[in-house]
């Protein structure tokens, strides 16, 4: 095979769902009832047999394909029904709306003139292009904020802006399970909402969470009073002052 | 002014502006009301097709342009030796669509419809003067938000986004199965 | 093909050059004698002025352009001058803002800011008189550098540059979680 058909196999699918929306109509798979488990084998199949062609199979493929194994997956976890439903239907959304999108794409497609209408540079005429409104100082400040993104500073910032940083530990939950425990030292009780209070950022709030999670699961305090306080487990037994 | 003088003079400017230029500056121009110049567009449109003209005048929206016809689109190219433009691709397409039938959207919104990143075709469609920005949406980020073009109704033979071909959901919106892409949308704009 | 259809052709290929043709080239994309083009035009220009078109065909040397007559030049300024006084769009006043608070600064820079292609949007800031070349940086690529003009100053009623609404930094210096966008700067110019 040349090259040139290899690249036009590859080239045939735009993206994963692409694929999905081909693999589902050849197979005369039920879109609104997919079959998730035979759908992975056709998939990881076609994923197969590119790489047995030596094809170069884009990273977009595989994350489709783990994330149908993950559906796969929960689909045989006992009491995941409800969530493998959600995963399945979330799926058959989003290759509905990218059908449409495919359809929307080939309407266009077809009455694109474009290339064969020609307009006319502007006629050169000498006239002072200078700016000459005037604005307030302010809205330069204004527009460097949106510019810079900082217009949504006390909302959550884009996952984007915080890519570089993701992998840095922000809050660590060891620290936070030495507080936790500090506090319980010292007073006996602690309420939970004392323990988030005592954080500023969401990123805190999030390694308390953890702490605690880790701090009840291996029983080295319980939840007492409606879950509400927090006590070392021995202390279970004693009343409370009130 | 009489009506041939009103339509030599829009013709002129039209013509000179090169670019799509609003009717509202035509009409300040040449003081005249929007309608009159709207009239007299339709006018000159009339003649150009009567007497077998190469020319039209696109209306885009609340602009117009002139150009010629697509049929003369072989014989243009051959005289200035341009080499026919590769036609738009699936994606482009694709991403042109998804920014058409939504917009204003951010290029995450037709990154999450596509599953695939976008910003490349993004930048292309940009640079080809079928997209352009339009200010930011005003959720959290702010990330910038896109719309079509004058040039891209132009390049679809539209004279407005209402000219759209219709999508086939209208169809299915009586479907209850349908649902998911409505809500998706929503999320979106929600978050 | 006849006198007609010819004249057609040969409009549509002088409209859409915008500049002047050579009559060789129309010749030689139609196939006919640079004669008989020159007859064509001859035609055409006698049909403009029987039908007081504003639009004549200027024949300079061996070429020809399409213009428009001297009589509409007023109102085509006038319309044109109209035009050009549009006020900025929001990513034009972005851009500005990031090359004033940041001056000198490169165009990539505005770019990563901002996170999109501003080519365009710089050039027409340059046009206008907003922003200014100041050189360029010594770094690999040697990049342009660019200010904000005196015209800029003009705009915004400042004075000079130091009359820059001050950024809220100090109120920011207490936020221990706000210093990625310094960072991100930094790292830009150690690039």
């Amino acid at each position: 095979m040349s090259m040139e058909t290899l690249n036009f196999t590859v080239a045939q699918y735009e993206a994963p769902l692409d694929l999905i929306l081909h693999l589902i109509s050849k197979h005369k798979l039920d879109i609104l009832d997919i079959d998730i488990s035979s759908l992975l084998e056709q998939y990881l199949e076609t994923i197969e047999s590119w790489k047995t062609q030596n094809l170069e199979v884009a990273s977009d493929f595989l994350e489709m394909a783990s994330r149908l194994v993950y559906i796969k997956t929960v689909s045989l976890l006992p009491r995941h029904e409800e969530e493998h439903e959600k995963l399945r239907q979330d799926l058959t959304g989003q290759l509905i709306e990218y059908s449409i999108c495919k359809q929307a794409a080939k309407t266009l497609g077809s009455v694109y003139i474009g290339q064969d209408i020609f307009v006319r540079e502007p006629a050169p005429i000498e006239f002072d292009p200078a700016y000459t409104l005037t604005h307030p100082a302010g809205v330069l400040l204004a527009a460097l904020a949106d510019a810079m993104g900082k217009g949504a500073r006390r909302l959550p910032p884009p996952r984007e802006a915080f890519e570089p940083l993701i992998n840095r530990p922000i809050v660590s939950v060891t620290a936070k399970i030495f507080t936790v425990l500090r506090a319980l030292r010292t007073d006996g009780r602690v309420k939970v909402d004392r323990l988030y209070r005592m954080n500023t950022d969401r990123s805190g709030m999030i390694a308390t969470f953890l702490a605690l999670l880790e701090l009840i699961k291996s029983g080295k305090v319980a939840l007492y009073h409606d879950q509400v306080e927090l006590t070392f487990p021995h202390q279970n037994l004693e009343e409370p002052n009130s | 002014m009489n009506w041939n003088s009103c339509e030599r003079q829009i013709e002129a400017i039209i013509f000179a502006a090169g670019e799509p230029i609003e009717l509202s500056r035509i009409a300040q121009a040449l003081d005249l009301e929007e309608n009159v110049v709207r009239h007299c567009i339709h006018r000159i449109r009339e003649r150009y097709l009567e007497h077998q003209s190469p020319f039209d005048l696109a209306i885009l929206d609340d602009a117009v342009q002139m150009c010629t016809l697509p049929e003369y689109g072989d014989v243009i190219r051959s005289a200035l030796e341009l080499r026919r433009t590769a036609p738009l691709s699936q994606a482009a397409l694709e991403v042109l669509s998804v920014i058409a039938y939504n917009q204003p959207v951010t290029r995450s919104f037709v990154e999450q419809v596509r599953g695939v990143d976008c910003s490349s075709i993004v930048r292309s469609l940009v640079e080809k003067g079928l997209i352009e920005e339009a200010g930011r949406l005003n959720i959290p980020g702010r990330p910038i938000a896109y719309r079509t073009s004058p040039g891209f109704l132009r390049s679809f033979g539209l004279t407005g986004l209402e000219q759209l071909p219709n999508l086939p959901d209208d169809a299915e919106e009586e479907d209850p199965q349908e649902p998911e892409q409505l809500e998706g949308q929503m999320d979106f704009f929600e978050l």
